[in-house]
């Protein structure tokens, strides 16, 4: 009965909000303003790439990092882990629309958010604004940016998995997107944003993306506390498999990510692409290294694991650094990355699935990096880094990273610290016990026996 | 000898074995089965289907013992596998004529 | 023996008309005219963008489509459903080349049909029509338009799952494919069409593709009857991962499929991108809401259906609405095409994988609304709907769904009976207990034992 | 204890040579110089389809081709076979960027070899070299064409699959792709290669790719030995959805690999994408219908190894047939595939994945049948065929043909001898039962009991 | 107490399942299972190799019941499994020594 | 009649039931199982986790035979099982009551 009770509780919890963007709809639609025909500066080539660049970057997320984590939880699990990106990829794609959008690179407030004047996209059309990039409809980089929007609370899940209530989920999502990133975006790349004014360099989104997941999965992970089990019993991934396609369609998706950051279909894309991919390489083969010495074999999640660190590490400097600074960055995100989830076990925290070993400290590594290998030769509109002559922009990069870490570490337990008091942030011990997929959603992975 | 065969709530598998291996128990045999009793299912949704699923996941439990302390075993593994609640499953004691180990050829309760 | 001797027959059956295709070849050869160099009016930015969304349509279908639906079908049954999808895009390649481009987009017999003149890609080569797209190759344009006309006929083999024979598939989807699929694109989209001409604005297929699959899946739910043991054992989903990954595949891919439909890099693309995106979100959302309402728990295959419903609701609306109109249009899909899902049951009719409550639905309402949120502002090529003051455009596309409904409807049904009576519809009971993969392929989707 | 030892030194001699990339990296620091400002001549259209192609082309590796052998082994070895493609890719990314692409493509030697000096990307910057590539970055060439060089060892892997050591498969890629791929990569697509010199018609890769890999695999095959109860036990695939996903997934890449080969976005790209979909096509009905006549089922493993087979036969044709063409290519692709893989079991040796069979024989039949259909209407760049009146291109790709044969079949028997002495090929009887997921990776593909 | 174990088709299994509920049966633990008998297996065919398969897919279910209705459940099993068909399986009866219900420490017939 | 039940090695399976078939048994029913015993299992990592893996595949094959031939059968089995590493594993002997054929009704021997 009282599970009866907190769910009905809960439910309208997570139900209000999704009826909130439902009623904010029409509000909206006098926004949709006539679109004039878009002016003559609009490049094709480079509109084909941000499309093709923003349809990559979904994928990431589904079906790209929904099997990356999906296959590294237990069957009974499985969807339920899956539910979570799915469902932030609709969530987002509202709230963008909506006021997402408008308060990261809408009319500045104070260097720390936008206005709200862009709220359902009211100018937002087929024109380019020049002040984010100026040879492609405004709406495609709306759409671009809208895909980062997404992914970043989706890596967050990972520590979500196996336990979390799903209403508070969806209650999080919203909350988090709204007060964590849409300003973290706005500092890092809005106009008069503070970091950007700072001279941070973050091409792709170290910062905002990677740093911002991590922190607030550690957050996440001291409020949620360990699963039942955790420790005792073993909890091998139900679907290894899943897990490498993940990690290949997140490999292949990164080049959407990284060289469309560029905005443009040129030679900076171009160096961004390889960089990216010289970069999860080298990663790949560093993770794989590790554990090959340190635990006698290389594991096939190991490597999978180094690939995904590897992009992460490349991606603020993708668009800064070139092929063979690029394979250094990569692998020092391989060991890094491995050696912080080699240590977790000792720290007693259960981030389930890695996200503060892979993108905390993988995304902390690549801001830092950038400081370092960043190079005007490369990217004249950068700068140069620490082994470039310049030492300043180490400094500049560790203070957003140092930013990024507080707002989004504080951020997060705000949030969930109201969250818990609100409606509870865990399922039953027996809902755990049963699954998250039978418990709340009704359904079963794979059905049946065999036979049938 | 005996064959202790067991029918477990899946999440206590582990519990039991470390209590049967406390006992001296060496060998066991584990499967996965589908349980249908007093216990309620859940029920399932696709679509517009509902389903609801009678058979729950358990575990069965096989080992083969000296009669000798088949009861001792039966009740390691009530103890171990005891949650209270309905569905925790079934104990049985099946007699068993004969044991071989292949590996040796060994008989009877030197074979366990 | 009896079995054996249908199979014989049927065999043959579905053999002659791939061995048709085979003999048609070479009288095609002729029609390998030298190619002029291409015009210099081809923009490499659009064609770019038109090969890049060819391929994602493509991967709508396989493996896209292929995972939804083999994932929502008994274990016995996943490599035969898999297998609908696989080969229709291989039976399509072959007609779309030697006369189904033809059919539908060559020169005009009366409002109707293409004439055969270009049988074989006779005169399509890389200069560019102007009369389909001025700046890309002719050839682009044709295989673009094949990725649309093989997932129609695949979306149809929902309702074939399970027990179709395979030899009568085979035949069925030429059939089709020649005398109601190339028809319908006629209509709507070749010069000339009388559905054009008309008026009705259908920017990516809503009539073409869902309306005409969905119907046509009706029509084969009725004629095939129910599966053995329908309403009476449970059938989950054998893999509802699969289903997941389908659905992601699908948005993914849509990107294509819509903003694709604009023949150009351009705002009007970026613009159908964007409410593609937001509409599949809507209803992704609303169909779980839906599904927490009424049945308790908010559940995945909801969500993914939900986001499928959505994108068939958007598409022939997605070259005329903006954003905000697309959230309406996605809820509306979500909200309606639940209610179908669930209302099916009550009907009697074993439409196995919900073509008819998702791409009937779906692709009327979709239809239907455009006739409601079309505007100028958006597409000045397009028109108004009601809401936009033009009451006119909601019967246009009235009389186009009327016309799709029926000649769907009424061609599946003399289609299958004259199948029905030549070589039967379904397998055998013996066969069908024992399952498609089996008895049909002779191969087991998952081999063995796990301990293998 | 032998074992332990054995594998202590198998271990050094894999993670030397990746501690050597690693060495070598800093040497090619200095290689990154000063990128000038692209010159203007840079193509936004070509530059957008040659990044989404080379995404494509990776994606054809990972995840595709691993799902396609993945699929095919047993389970027990799944996750070593799928590691066999992932690891390639990092690889071969950072071998590629030292060495390989100017072992390829770099300045001519004697028309075998290029030189060292592009070492680390000296000089390749985003810059077009008009010798390759006019209106594209030269890093965009250079990255698209590391794509063909992943995939081509990768292929080969479906050979050693189920029982090769890890540590001999690490050193054989690098050896192989530095003294077999890169030499013939010249050969064929190098300024002053030999084989191009010649007028060799090979437009993406047939024999570069497919032929080389095919016979490298029948090298392979001969070295390696049988699979322990090869003829005697089932093997199955572990898991068919997966094969048919990775070889839709090849399909959908390949137009990257083929259309991609034309290096634009132009009238030849679209023809290269339509006739690459039409010969898969054709194909995949070929095996389909050879399965059905033969063996009295029409499988759908046929139906995916056809597409694949004639994926493969149309590569190096792609760019100088038309789609009629096409048709015969695929059916001849489909029908010699088939039979290949029917005669190989008596032939005795165990090609487990059929490399030999789809890859050698189907890259052997399309670069003689670009010797057949070749037309200069296709392509004005390219020569007229045997059926269009120049019989002496027959012959010269006869000479690619053997040539390549010669050049791979040897070179992989003297490296895979080297190998057997210094480290050994297989792994012992024992892990080889345990299957290599335990025994090399210490993981295992499905975990646990369904119940947890 | 008697353990009835049967062999019987999958697509029997709802079947069986309902008869037995009807006769009071309330409780029974199913396994999937591979049959090798008389029934022909089919062939398998993946590119060059054809493999018979002779293992075919079956459902085995346990239950454990009171001496004196176990007769009655064997023909309740026969009668609701029965095709006709090659394959339709076995029945086998097999002595219990003794039952116990987890939760409660219910022992013999009361534990079932 | 006695069920034979034995634990085997599953990569013996095809060789049992070659032996087995020889002897004329026509009928067998296999299952997947994982063993616990004497033979050690496997680690298996993943990231920062390393498991000990005690449970390890096996293959159980039972077969009910008249009683005159059990030990022949019994010897059979462990002949061809037989590898003289450790975790061959096991067969034992249990008595049956009755056995019926689901298509027929033939009961006992006549109905293996
Ligand atoms: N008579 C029986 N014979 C065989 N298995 C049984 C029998 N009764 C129960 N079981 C098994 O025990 C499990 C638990 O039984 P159930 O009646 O649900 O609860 P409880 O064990 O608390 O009485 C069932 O799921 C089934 O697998
Ligand atoms: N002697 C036996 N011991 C154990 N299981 C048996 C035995 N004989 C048959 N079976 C099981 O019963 C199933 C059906 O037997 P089969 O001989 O094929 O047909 P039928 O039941 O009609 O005689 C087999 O697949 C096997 O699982
Ligand atoms: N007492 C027992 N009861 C049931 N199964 C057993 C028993 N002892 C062993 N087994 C099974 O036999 C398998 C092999 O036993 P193990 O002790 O590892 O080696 P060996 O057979 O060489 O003695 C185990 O994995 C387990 O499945």
């Amino acid at each position: 009965m009282k599970v009866k009770g907190v769910m009905k509780k809960s439910f309208i919890w997570a139900i209000l909000p999704i009826l909130l963007l439902i009623i904010l709809t029409p509000l909206a639609l006098g926004a949709e303003t006539p679109e004039a025909q878009p002016l003559h500066t609009i490049d094709k080539g480079d509109t084909a790439w941000m499309l093709t660049s923003s349809a990559l970057v979904l994928m990431m997320t589904i079906p790209g990092l929904f099997l990356f984590y999906g296959g590294l939880v237990r069957t009974k699990n499985a969807l339920g882990t899956i539910m979570h990106s799915f469902i932030i990829a609709a969530l987002i794609s509202v709230q963008w629309v909506l006021w997402g959008y408008s308060l990261s690179f809408g009319p500045d407030k104070w260097g720390i958010i936008g206005s709200l004047s862009w709220f359902g996209l009211n100018g937002v059309g087929a024109d380019p604004n020049p002040a984010y990039a100026a040879t492609i409809p405004h709406q495609a980089f709306m759409v671009f940016q809208l895909m980062f929007a997404i992914i970043t609370p989706a890596l967050i899940t990972g520590t979500f998995a196996e336990r979390a209530k799903f209403s508070t989920f969806v209650l999080f999502v919203l909350l988090w997107a709204t007060f964590i990133y849409d300003p973290l975006a706005h500092w890092v790349w809005g106009v008069k944003g503070w970091l950007r004014e700072l001279g941070a360099l973050d091409f792709a989104g170290g910062t905002v993306v990677h740093i911002s997941s991590g922190v607030s999965a550690l957050a996440a992970a001291l409020m949620f506390g360990k699963r039942i089990g955790y420790g005792r019993e073993a909890m091998p991934p139900h679907n290894l498999p899943f897990s490498v396609i993940g990690a290949s369609l997140l490999w292949v998706g990164w080049f959407g990510f990284n060289a469309g950051s560029a905005l443009a279909a040129d030679g900076l894309a171009t160096n961004a692409f390889v960089v990216t991919n010289t970069a999860a390489a080298a990663a790949a083969l560093s993770w794989m290294v590790m554990d090959w010495v340190l635990k006698g074999k290389p594991t096939v999640l190991g490597a999978a694991s180094g690939a995904v660190a590897g992009l992460v590490a490349i991606t603020p400097a993708s668009g800064f650094v070139g092929p063979i600074s690029s394979i250094f960055i990569g692998i020092g995100g391989g060991v890094l990355c491995s050696t912080a989830c080699n240590v977790k076990m000792k720290l007693g925290y259960d981030d389930s699935l890695d996200v503060v070993g892979v993108h905390g400290i993988g995304g902390t590594w690549g801001a830092l990096a950038t400081g370092l290998f960043a190079s005007k030769a490369i990217n004249a509109a950068g700068n140069n880094g620490l082994f470039f002559g310049n030492p300043a922009q180490l400094w500049v990069q560790f203070v957003a990273v140092a930013a990024t870490w507080i707002f989004a570490f504080v951020g997060t337990l705000i949030i969930l610290s109201v969250l818990k008091v609100m409606m509870g942030l865990r399922i039953s011990p027996e809902e755990e016990i049963e699954g998250v997929d039978i418990s709340a959603h009704g359904e079963v992975a794979y059905s049946g026996f065999h036979t049938k | 000898m005996k064959k202790i065969e067991a029918i477990i709530k899946p999440f206590k598998l582990d519990e039991v074995k470390s209590k049967l291996s406390e006992l001296g128990i060496h060998g066991l045999t584990v499967s996965e089965v589908k349980g249908f009793g007093r216990q309620k299912g859940h029920t399932e949704l696709y679509r517009g289907a509902e389903y609801v699923v009678d058979f729950l996941p358990k575990i069965k439990i096989e080992t083969v013992v000296p009669d000798h302390i088949a009861m001792e075993v039966v009740e390691a593994i009530i103890a171990s596998a005891h949650t209270g609640r309905i569905g925790d499953g079934k104990v049985f004691v099946i007699p068993i004529d004969e044991a071989v180990r292949i590996r040796t050829g060994e008989r009877g309760e030197e074979a366990l």
